[in-house]
């Protein structure tokens, strides 16, 4: 269980033969994620760790069933193998690729809402369900099996924690990457509203930024709808205004979107703050022992 | 990438966007060449990528050429908000007799441009969003292909904008959101877009391009980036992200998240952090040692915290960094490690063999780099 | 009856203050149409033959109920009229302007897909329905109450048609315009559709012209589904190959597109062919009679 | 409007589409200038907007200046198809390895831009298109906003075109798609797309841009439109649609439909049209004397068929143009006038007070048209 993949989720990877995707298609591989098909213009025929790799994707799709595909072409590249896995009838999009511009993730996401599609990312570390499979390059190992969503818009920064949570004992059901762009596929609230019908997550963490507003629909969400202890941290608070911290997403451009303006929205809606990222797993450990 | 007023005003002429004429000048000893084909009163503005240039003084008024020198001189080389300035713009002082606001951006939670229209022109709009809010109309183009005249219109009726100003606002706003989609602007923004002589024009330019879309706009001018320090501009070259503050603990880590925590624990124990440093996934040991070398550069750094938590980064390489800078830079600050992930059990041991501490846990390798800090600015 | 349109519709003009617009609002009021609004950006205030006029559709359509709008302003503005009278809501759209760019043309039938309204023309005459309303330029006393349905791609020939059809006694249920742009909103199929639901229509006289493939579309669902009697009559026999005929849509282009291939289409499919204007009605008559 | 292959070629530079090198010229003299620049052997093509240009003979080839000087001087000048060719285009002779064909058009029953790509490049692709439709692709752009290269990957793939074609053929595509969009285009063709020293490229161009959209491409080349005869021209300019035929008699009307079916009335009668001549909706008097004038100009015309229906245009307009035509030009050929629709009572005693007779029945005007013809014709 968890949200959005399962362990029977298989999966093709587009730009399979570059060094990046192909190393990460292998530590997939290991971790039991189902590739069954990759795609890189030019270069079909080929294998990658076993893996047969196609020109195109619809050959793909018409040798394989493919649930999902992940994306980790370069940036320039991106709407190219974003919008071909979306015409070929994919229904979950993962784009691992950092550098994609703005108007054309604008397009792929305006392309995926029209086939009823889910896209993750872009500039994201993908999904994983702990022990059922990986879609993405977050190392595995720091993820144990339990009973917290994660959810979270940088990616470093949810390692961290999610190594926590394990270490605490508490475990995890999914942790999905959002992504740091200002124009992202799945948002905070669409993927709260998937935790809570999930009945493995009993409590979701929510790794914020500064920056953008996805924090405050995730707090009017979980404020009207939402039915399980949420516990946010937000990274950024010492962020000068107005400077670049790395993450495009990540700019103070206006009142609503700072830390302040998130944490009271997270408190109103109910929600706990953690300070501190040792905080995290013991507020946890609180809210669900009530 | 931010641009200048004056390379925001060229997109506009390309665009077609009526605005007065200009001059850009970065010696006073080019004013002669200009002499003749200016006409006074003229405003001279500090071209720098600073917010709120004209209340730092960086916009004056010449009503003859004398007082221009003067103006020019005063303004050239000058540092305003942190920024030096290398050229100035001289145009006409018009004769405002209405004044617009007329801005494009995006809007992340639509996922969609946003065009943004006032008539309280001039103003700083977030703050006019605050205190005005029914002065100010925001909408989502129709389709995003374009943006519609009728659009404009619709929205000049509702907020009451003299009707013979329809035709050009509509016009300008179309012209602004086409360049604002070709180009790949993340913002386009004419404030103030005012009547002069019954005619609309820009009377300045914001344009931010996205930097993921430069590659396909080699027709754009370079960044002439002076928002970045030198020593931030060395670390861009070599790839890493680096911004440089106040503080004097330099923080690094490997991913922006990462990084920005660590800054906010610093801070959380007492200290105030000196760099936002980012090392990217799989940072060699070369990348690492190059960017310690310009964090080493900084002045005033009483301590480093490095935090590593590796995924893709492979802890051997950052540990083997770690000692290769410390060996070559027998004078720089301590640097408290924080070392776990991929190979971290060699990351230590390199680390423990050349007498360095290697912490898992980062709050207390935060807490130690904030206690060195505070020991030797004592001293 | 008939289609499309009725006594009741409430109709919109965007350019009424124009020569054109101001000249047929007139004739059409003369004829009976429900003109309640006009359009033209700046003109706002005005009234013209009584009809008030506003600066935008928005305000027309929070003054009156608005079935259908015609439009008469000049090509380069029609589709920035066209999309506000959809975005309007506004759910039957009649381009009568010719030289509109077929790309825009484009994007307004996309739009009008999406907003599932009917756009008819550009470059059409409109819309009759004789004795009820019309919403066009067509001379209206050349137009008889009656029960034959009449497509045309051509104006003058429309009018040509109908007075021959009116004289002989048969009289027309309602007469549409398409428009004799290579893009046209309404096709003869869907106009079809609407002639097969009408029970006061029991013919229907296609008049097509070299060029395009929407009089085989037509051929086709007259074969698979349309019951009534069907006259096609065909204009451009002697056109020259590749010579533009003053209609952008008549270019004699491939094999498909020819008056043979039309003419056999039809035939096929269970219409008649008449090869001079004055053996329409004889066919009617002929075939109303069985 | 046709652009000549060298205006396509121009437009092909613009959007980044490989073509060879090539030198336009209009006189023997201009072959001294760029006699240095040429790399033998080389092709000449007479730049003249028919089809089949080749079989008619407008492609030549020149191992040397002296034939190169030979077939300039043959082809300038030149009439092919009836068409003068005024310039020629000069390129180097290429080693074609590989040839596609690649067209961009509009398909007017899905109401969308349609991609039609073959490998039989070279060739007619109307032709192909019935002989061997298995070779030849189309499809519509997944998105209209552009033509991504997945898509022609896919059809690559289907029509087992070779690997190290894919990448450049895409690219290819792309640009022709954006061309075709943002310049209104109709038709945009290239044929062949060979590809020359393992590289790609246009060896020909077809481009047709929509008349109705030049009014927002000034920057696009003038028509130079050497399909009209002078007379059409003269027509154009007065705004009547005019169409030379080999026929005699002239046919003038009020709307293409009815022209065009009064045309047919005069081959159905056992005539021959001499003109498609559409007056428009709403003729005054004075451009229909124009029109008069200027079909009264063209050779051998026996008699003149004019069939007015009147809706927009007045009869009495009609009336008053015929008299005073024939008065102006007492040699006219015979006027057969049909006239019904607005103000006919008073058109009609126009015409009768001036001894012409109106006929209300089309049909009976265009047999007595072709009767008429057939007399004169004998005399």
């Amino acid at each position: 269980m968890g949200i959005l993949v399962n362990k029977n989720t298989t999966v093709l990877i587009q730009g399979i033969t570059g060094r990046y995707g192909s190393y990460h298609t292998r530590l997939m591989l290991d971790y039991g994620t189902k590739i069954v098909a990759g795609v890189t213009p030019g270069k079909g025929g080929l294998e990658v760790h076993g893996v047969p790799v196609y020109d195109t994707v619809e050959e793909a799709v018409n040798n394989h069933d493919i649930d999902a595909s992940i994306i980790f072409v370069p940036g320039p590249f991106v709407k190219d193998a974003a919008l071909e896995a979306l015409k070929n009838g994919i229904k979950l999009v993962v784009i691992i690729t950092e550098h994609v511009p703005v108007n054309d993730a604008l397009h792929i996401m305006e392309v995926a809402r029209r086939q009823c599609a889910t896209v993750i990312g872009p500039n994201c570390p993908g999904i994983i369900n702990p022990g059922e499979t990986k879609l993405g390059i977050m190392p595995g190992h720091v993820f144990k099996k339990g009973k917290v969503g994660i959810l979270s818009r940088s990616g470093t920064l949810m390692y961290e924690i999610s190594s926590l949570i394990s270490d605490s004992g508490l475990g995890v059901s999914t942790a999905v990457g959002l992504g740091g762009d200002p124009i992202i596929g799945m948002t905070m609230v669409e993927a709260l509203r998937r935790f809570q019908c999930d009945p493995e997550t009993e409590a979701v963490v929510i790794l914020g930024e500064i920056g953008g507003s996805s924090e405050i629909d995730a707090a009017q969400y979980i404020k009207s709808e939402f039915s399980k202890p949420v516990v946010a941290y937000f990274a950024g608070r010492t962020a000068p205004k107005g400077k670049r911290m790395g993450h495009a997403g990540a700019i103070v451009s206006g009142e609503a979107d700072t830390i302040e303006a998130k944490e009271k929205a997270i408190k109103n809606a109910g929600g706990r703050v953690a300070h501190i990222p040792s905080e995290i797993p013991l507020i946890l450990k609180e809210v669900l022992e009530k | 990438m931010k641009l200048h007023e004056y390379q925001g005003m060229d997109l506009f002429s390309k665009y077609g966007i009526p605005h007065p004429p200009y001059h850009l000048i970065s010696s006073v000893e080019e004013l002669v060449y200009i002499k003749n084909a200016l006409t006074f009163p003229v405003v001279v503005k500090a071209q720098v990528l600073v917010g709120g240039r004209g209340k730092a003084g960086g916009v004056l008024f010449a009503k003859d050429f004398d007082e221009l020198k003067k103006a020019v001189d005063e303004l050239l080389h000058k540092k305003i908000k942190g920024k030096t300035v290398r050229k100035v713009l001289i145009a006409p002082k018009v004769n405002v007799e209405r004044e617009y606001y007329l801005g494009i951006t995006l809007d992340r939670r639509a996922k969609a441009p946003v065009v943004i229209i006032s008539e309280a022109g001039g103003v700083d709009i977030e703050e006019l969003a605050k205190t005005a809010p029914e002065k100010i109309i925001t909408f989502h183009p129709y389709t995003t292909l374009e943006l519609m005249p009728f659009e404009i219109r619709e929205v000049a009726k509702k907020l009451g904008f003299p009707k013979e100003d329809m035709p050009a606002l509509a016009d300008i706003a179309a012209k602004l959101y086409r360049l604002f989609r070709e180009k790949d602007a993340l913002l386009a923004e004419i404030n103030p877009l005012a009547r002069v002589d019954g005619r609309l024009m820009a009377l300045d330019s914001v344009v931010i391009i996205d930097d993921n879309a430069l590659y396909r706009h080699p027709e754009l001018p370079s960044a002439e980036d002076e928002e970045n320090t030198p020593l931030e501009k060395e670390a861009e070259e070599a790839d890493i992200a680096f911004v440089e503050l106040d503080g004097d603990i330099g923080v690094v880590g490997c991913g922006a998240g990462i990084v920005m925590a660590s800054m906010d624990l610093i801070t959380y124990f007492g200290g105030k952090p000196a760099s936002f440093m980012d090392l990217g996934g799989g940072a060699t040991k070369d990348k690492t040692v190059k960017a310690l070398e310009i964090l080493n550069k900084k002045q005033g750094i009483k301590s480093i915290f490095m935090n590593i938590f590796g995924g893709i980064t492979k802890c051997d390489e950052i540990a083997k960094a770690i000692v290769e800078f410390l060996k070559k830079t027998p004078d720089a600050p301590p640097v408290v490690v924080r070392l776990i992930g991929t190979n971290d059990d060699i990351g230590r041991k390199i680390l423990a063999d050349n007498g360095i501490k290697a912490y898992m846990n980062m709050e207390k390798a935060a807490k130690k780099a904030v206690e060195i800090a505070y020991e030797r600015r004592g001293q």
